[in-house]
């Protein structure tokens, strides 16, 4: 493409930098002028008025006339950006996606579909948005680009994402109790690796087909599969349990079978689970039948014991929100040929400087504090809650990087 | 204390009823008319004449102090704008 | 100056500022109806074809009589003229009557073919027809509202004159309830032709 | 609360005095017990406002569930501000100061419409008590946001309708209290108070009464079809149904927008009284100050949409309430400019008031100067709902209105009550309160230029050490308000006598006794002076 295509964030950020620079300029103005009057004026420097002037036309269009030329002049460059922003570049590969109370369902040009972004590195991509019940609205910060997803009508936003990575999406507008965990990614793969997955199955949608079936209707941002508490009750082992209800404020207590299943999510004002709050939204026409009858299903399967995925986890426990897998250093370093690598490390104010193995990572994970690699902040958080389990499956997941 | 507002005659206030009437009848048979875009514009204009009669005689604006006529008219602008800048959006949204 | 001359001026001047919040209010669902109307032209047009002219006719032609009769009896109240003044409230309270029964016999109306909020017949109107109807009977359900307040107000106010305490010295009362009602009447000016007449 | 003030010697009680009990004060229609009324009822909700902020800054300071749930999270940013808006910031100024001060400083016995005014009370406080009523009754605290966008705001099953009504009922209040301002005003000016002799504080309630009176009818309008909606389902706002969602943008902002006006102006009146009060100096540019007043209400009216620059709303659109965002900023810079050249060559004491109009005078630039970049297209998409946007309206509100508001209570308690406070504790308080301020704020223009949404219960670690700092800097803000309140508190019941005029005033409050008689002036004056009667030569005595 020629010219070059200048990618939002970079035409976006000098309207950044012109803007907020005036404004530092005029903050420090008005702050320095002020600071000096208080000085030079205070009553202990100078205990009587000497002035009493009070008006000065010259002066009041003068400081009248230069802020509104510079605001014009403010105005005028973030339009000229906005336009960027509006104008989608040839040749952009199209892809559809909608927002729902919570999850955000992609849809590509040949019919597939995945929860998150997946688009080719280097090239432009035009996001068409939608909406299926309230706004949400569509947000990736590394692109410096948002847009509403409005019920009944459709909103777009390009990008183009000129190095392979993963960078946030989120939910931008307040859309309900899980707003803040309606987040996915952009998955930017070279080319060729994204054409193997547009065209193949692809590692994307490996997760547990019940799992993908409720992250697609938004029943994850208030229910956990993992037997954690959430808005609601736990999905784990949901099928057969004891469950005590209030139906018009009796209590009652049955046996979760997949009638009472279907009509926990049709109907879900009608028996309430004790202690949890009515908030829950009915589902009728919400969910089609096949897939509600296909979710009852799963529900009453035992749950495999899936071993943890580790890619998995490293999305899921916002590690990759800190550490890139391509290279770039981002707030930690990069994951890419990590395992077995040399490290220069702080430990009790003394540099080190080892081999970061198995029990390196380990202690890196649950114990990031103790020793912080040189030239990074001590900003990661310790992760001392994941199993044994789950670790496992991480360290295994960051040797094959 | 004697309040000494402006007494207006009656006949006045009987024209004023049958011009309003009239206008009425008039807003009526005109929509009757094809006129096509003007149709909402004519009848909003009779109705701005009617209701210009009803502020400024029924309503005694005639008599008031200019400043509540400059009052009456900034309420109006506001309106306006509110109106109007909602266009600015409305009208060139792409899918409505 | 201070408060004790000009109370008169003072009170009308609430009134009237009073009275431009009212503008304002229902200015808001006319900013909607512009709007919806801009986006459905042929749905607005063919559900106004829903309404009926006659009643809208009558109750325009009503309420501006009986705008008449409130400018008159201040008119009249001002001579010292107090009879002729309850007169004309009477008047004006009985018209007020007859605006809300029409009104009642117009939705029911409605009502019966089953057009009102969420009502059956609206799942088959057009989206546009929904909206108009939906602005319909909150802007003259707001209306109407202010024609019961206008209406209670002024019985009050009759019952002053009556009593003698709102009197040729001491009218600014009237005066203010008649503004009130006049603009009642104002408001209606506008949903007539808006709701009855644009095709 | 009367009985606070022992009469102390010689000291007089003024309205103070004479009848007491409650049923004295609830049904008073003396302008300044009412003021007085609206100080203690909104000082309350101000504190529950408060402590839900602290309680979202506690929650905000690890990712993840810290001391609460989603739900109730989502609860108590709605709350938070629902209270600070509606139940605070919006009445506060006008309400209290404004009822106080206003016909004393034209020089009246009283407003306009004294019962008037009482029922405007009375309003506030059925309104308060139904936002109140909506967190205990129905399906639980409302969980929209104050903005109740629909479609969200008619789907919840939290009880919205009840809050709806309460804005309602709050807006009431505020439009009959800016009718009585705008009628008192025009009416009741004592002899000699002609329109150039105005304080400034006036002809920032003048104007912000207009807006008071022209834009909360659409609140109203709005938050009433929001209940409407909910009861009967008319489909206004469903595109399925032929309405459109942004329609409802557009009312809420119609009307929130000029809002954020009804909060500052009358904050930009009390600096406009304190500079030149303590720099002895008449106020440079009176009729710049007084005509972009008049200007920021007007053109005020005419931006709201900048709210909605990344909604899905046209580019035209877009164009044009950019453009206008950016012109409506000029009024506040004229003013900034005159209040700084009000400083030149005058003689300047640091008293608390003082201090907290030039803490101002930064704070309110750094939030307007913010608000220029949110209202920059291309900028104002990264930025929008992010905690880019949290910081420029707290540092507007509270650095702004909010510090305004703390200066006038610190130039006006003493003649409010008569006593004076603590003049060193103040200037403790302040300094502590100001170090918290911007520990507590500024990290939330970086939180959201690196992208972090608001109303997010739950971030990436990645934003972990920016929201630490911001929750402890909410503690040492904490540490500052408590010893202010209590200092102001102490003051006002058993502090010395502060005189007639301690601060050297030119205004008319001040050539009476304190706390004021009841009727307040012998009878009808005349004025022949200006409010901002200073000499060269002049100095603090
Ligand atoms: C007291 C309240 C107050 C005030 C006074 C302001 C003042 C301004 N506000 Fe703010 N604003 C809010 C309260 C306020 N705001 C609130 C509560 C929200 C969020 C609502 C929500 O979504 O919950 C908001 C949100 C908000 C947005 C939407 C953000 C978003 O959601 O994306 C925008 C966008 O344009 C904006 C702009 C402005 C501007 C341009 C001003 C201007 O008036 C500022 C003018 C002042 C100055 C410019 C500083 C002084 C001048 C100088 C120092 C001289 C130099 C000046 C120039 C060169 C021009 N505000
Ligand atoms: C006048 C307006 C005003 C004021 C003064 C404040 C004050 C504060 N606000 Fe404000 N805030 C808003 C108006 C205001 N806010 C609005 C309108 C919103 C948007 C809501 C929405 O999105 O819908 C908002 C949203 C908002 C958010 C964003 C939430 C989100 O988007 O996720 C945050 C987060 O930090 C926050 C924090 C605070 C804090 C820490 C204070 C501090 O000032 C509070 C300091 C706290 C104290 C001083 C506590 C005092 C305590 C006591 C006196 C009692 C002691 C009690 C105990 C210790 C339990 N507020
Ligand atoms: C707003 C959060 C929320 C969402 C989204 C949500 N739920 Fe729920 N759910 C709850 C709450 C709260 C309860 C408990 C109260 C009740 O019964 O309504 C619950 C209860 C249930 C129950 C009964 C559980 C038991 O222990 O008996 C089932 C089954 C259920 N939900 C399934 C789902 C499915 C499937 C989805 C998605 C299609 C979903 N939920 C989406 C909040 C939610
Ligand atoms: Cu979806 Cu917020
Ligand atoms: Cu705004």
């Amino acid at each position: 493409m020629n010219p070059p295509l200048l990618t939002t964030a970079e035409t976006i950020d000098p309207v950044f930098w012109y803007i907020l620079g005036v404004c530092i300029f005029f903050l420090l103005l008005i702050t320095v002028v002020m600071l000096y009057f208080v000085w030079k004026y205070h009553r202990s420097r100078h205990p009587y008025t000497t002035s009493q002037v009070s008006k000065n036309v010259p002066l009041e269009i003068v400081w009248t006339l230069v802020p509104t030329l510079l605001a014009l002049s403010m105005f005028w460059y973030g339009w000229a950006g906005y336009l960027t922003l509006q104008r989608v570049p040839e040749g952009a590969m199209v892809v559809d996606v909608t927002g729902r109370m919570w999850s955000w369902l992609f849809e590509y040009g040949n019919g597939k579909t995945s929860d998150r972004l997946y688009v080719p590195a280097g090239q432009p991509v035009q996001v068409n948005i939608h909406s299926a019940d309230v706004i949400h609205s569509f947000y990736i910060p590394a692109f410096r680009v948002k847009k509403d997803a409005v019920p009944g009508m459709t909103t777009y936003v390009w990008f183009v994402a000129d190095r392979p990575g993963s960078y946030d999406i989120f939910c931008a507008e307040y859309c309900g109790t899980a707003h803040s965990a309606m987040i996915t990614t952009v998955e930017a793969l070279p080319p060729e690796e994204f054409l193997a997955w547009y065209e193949g199955e692809g590692p994307a949608e490996a997760d547990g087909e019940l799992k993908a079936l409720l992250t697609r209707h938004g029943c994850l941002g208030c229910h956990s599969l993992d037997g954690s508490p959430g808005v609601g009750p736990t999905l784990q082992g949901i099928f057969g349990r004891q469950v005590t209800v209030l139906v018009d404020g009796q209590e009652r207590t049955l046996t979760a079978d997949r009638d009472y299943l279907r009509r926990s999510i049709l109907e879900p004002q009608v028996e309430m689970v004790k202690g949890y709050p009515p908030v829950m939204p009915s589902y009728r026409d919400r969910i089609p039948e096949a897939e509600l009858e296909e979710m009852l299903d799963l529900f009453e399967r035992p749950a495999s014991a899936a071993a943890p995925s580790g890619e998995k986890l490293a999305q899921d426990k916002g590690c990759i929100g800190c550490h890139s897998t391509d290279g770039s250093r981002q707030v930690g370093p990069t994951f890419q040929g990590v395992f077995g690598r040399q490290v220069t490390v702080e430990r009790n104010g003394q540099p080190v400087t080892i081999e970061a193995d198995e029990d390196y990572l380990r202690r890196a994970i649950v114990e990031p504090q103790a020793e912080i690699v040189q030239g990074y902040p001590p900003s990661m958080p310790p992760y001392s809650e994941l199993s044994d389990e789950e670790l496992a499956a991480l360290i295994d997941y960051l040797r094959g990087l | 204390m004697v309040q000494q507002g402006h007494i207006v005659p009656y006949r006045t206030f009987i024209l004023v009823w049958l011009t309003l009437m009239v206008l009425t009848v008039v807003t009526v048979a005109v929509s009757r008319l094809d006129l096509g875009a003007w149709k909402i514009w004519t009848a909003l204009g009779i109705a701005t004449v009617k209701s210009a009669l009803v502020v400024f005689f029924f309503m005694h604006m005639k008599y008031e102090p200019l400043y509540y006529r400059i009052y009456l008219y900034l309420t109006l602008v506001i309106l306006a704008i509110f109106i109007g800048l909602t266009f600015s959006d409305v009208h060139y949204r792409m899918t409505p | 100056m201070s408060q004790t001359h000009g109370s008169y001026g003072t009170a009308k001047l609430g009134m009237w500022l009073f009275l431009f919040t009212e503008i304002i209010l229902f200015g808001g669902l006319f900013v909607l109806y512009a709007v919806y109307y801009y986006f459905h032209p042929q749905g607005f047009a063919s559900a106004s074809h829903e309404l009926s002219l006659g009643f809208g006719t009558v109750n325009t032609l009503i309420l501006l009589t009986s705008s008449l009769f409130v400018a008159a009896s201040l008119s009249a109240l001002q001579k010292g003229e107090r009879r002729l003044t309850l007169l004309l409230l009477s008047g004006t309270i009985l018209v007020a009557l007859i605006f809300l029964v029409n009104k009642y016999f117009e939705w029911s109306e409605k009502f019966a073919h089953g057009i009102y909020p969420n009502g059956p017949a609206m799942p088959n109107l057009a989206p546009g027809e929904v909206v108009f109807f939906a602005l319909y009977f909150v802007t003259t359900g707001l209306h109407g509202i202010h024609v019961l307040i206008g209406g209670v107000l002024l019985t009050v106010i009759a019952f002053g004159v009556r009593r003698g305490s709102i009197h040729q010295g001491d009218y600014v009362k009237l005066e203010n309830s008649g503004l009130y009602w006049h603009l009642v009447d104002l408001i209606w000016i506008f949903i007539f032709p808006l709701y009855y007449l644009i095709l | 609360m009367e009985e606070s003030i022992k009469a102390a010697g010689s000291d007089d009680r003024g309205f103070l005095g004479g009848e007491r009990g409650l049923r004295s004060w609830i049904f008073s229609t003396d302008h300044k017990r009412i003021a007085l009324l609206y100080l203690w009822s909104i000082m309350s909700f101000f504190l529950v406002g408060m402590t839900l902020g602290f309680l979202i800054r506690l929650e905000l300071i690890a990712p993840g569930a810290t001391i609460m749930g989603a739900q109730t999270y989502n609860a108590l940013f709605t709350l938070h501000g629902v209270i600070m808006i509606f139940l605070f910031i919006i009445p506060v100024v006008p309400a209290v100061l404004g009822n106080f001060l206003l016909p004393l400083h034209i020089g009246a016995e009283d407003v306009a419409f004294p019962r008037l005014n009482l029922l405007s009370w009375w309003f506030y406080l059925i309104g308060a008590l139904m936002a109140l009523a909506s967190l205990f009754t129905g399906g639980g605290p409302p969980d929209t946001g104050w903005t109740f966008y629909v479609p969200f705001s008619t789907q919840t099953t939290t009880n919205v309708t009840v809050a709806a009504w309460a804005v309602f009922v709050l807006g009431f209040s505020s439009i009959l209290t800016g009718l009585n301002f705008l009628t008192t005003i025009h009416r009741l000016r004592a002899t000699g108070v002609t329109w150039n002799r105005l304080p400034l504080f006036v002809w920032a309630i003048y104007a912000t009464a207009w807006i008071q009176l022209l834009a909360t009818p659409i609140l109203g309008l709005t938050v009433a079809l929001i209940a409407i909606e909910r009861i009967f389902q008319i489909g206004l706002f469903d595109p399925a149904r032929g309405g459109d969602p942004l329609m409802y943008q557009h009312l809420f902002w119609i009307y929130s927008h000029p809002a954020v006006y009804i909060m500052i102006l009358p904050g930009m009146g009390i600096i406009s009284e304190i500079i030149p009060t303590f720099s002895r100096r008449r106020i440079f540019g009176y009729w710049a100050i007084a005509v972009s007043s008049l200007a920021i209400a007007f053109a005020g009216s005419m931006v709201w949409s900048h709210h909605m620059l990344a909604s899905g709303m046209s580019d035209m659109g877009v164009f044009v309430f950019s453009l206008l965002t950016f012109l409506v900023a000029i009024p506040s810079a004229v003013k900034v400019f005159n209040w700084l050249a009000t400083l030149y060559k005058g003689t300047i004491w640091l008293a608390p008031p003082m201090l907290y109009a030039l803490t101002f005078l930064v704070l309110f630039s750094i939030g307007g100067l913010t608000g220029l970049v949110v209202g920059s297209a291309g900028t104002a998409i990264h930025t929008h709902d992010t905690h880019f946007v949290v910081g420029h309206f707290h540092y507007v509100m509270f650095g702004g209105a909010i510090f305004a508001f703390f200066g006038g209570l610190h130039y006006w308690l003493p003649k409010i009550y008569g006593r004076m406070y603590n003049l060193r504790l103040a200037t403790w308080a302040w300094g502590i309160l100001t170090v918290g301020f911007n520990l507590l704020y500024f990290p939330m223009f970086i939180l959201g230029m690196q992208g972090m949404p608001r109303r997010y219960y739950d971030y990436l670690p990645q934003y972990t050490t920016l929201n630490v700092v911001s929750t402890v800097g909410s503690w040492i803000l904490i540490a500052g308000l408590l010893l202010m309140l209590w200092n102001l508190w102490r003051g006002s019941r058993s502090g010395p006598p502060a005189g007639m005029n301690p601060w050297g005033g030119r205004t008319l409050e001040w050539t009476i006794a304190s706390p004021p008689p009841k009727e307040n002036f012998p009878g009808e004056i005349v004025v022949s002076t200006d409010p901002y009667d200073y000499h060269t030569g002049e100095g603090h005595s």
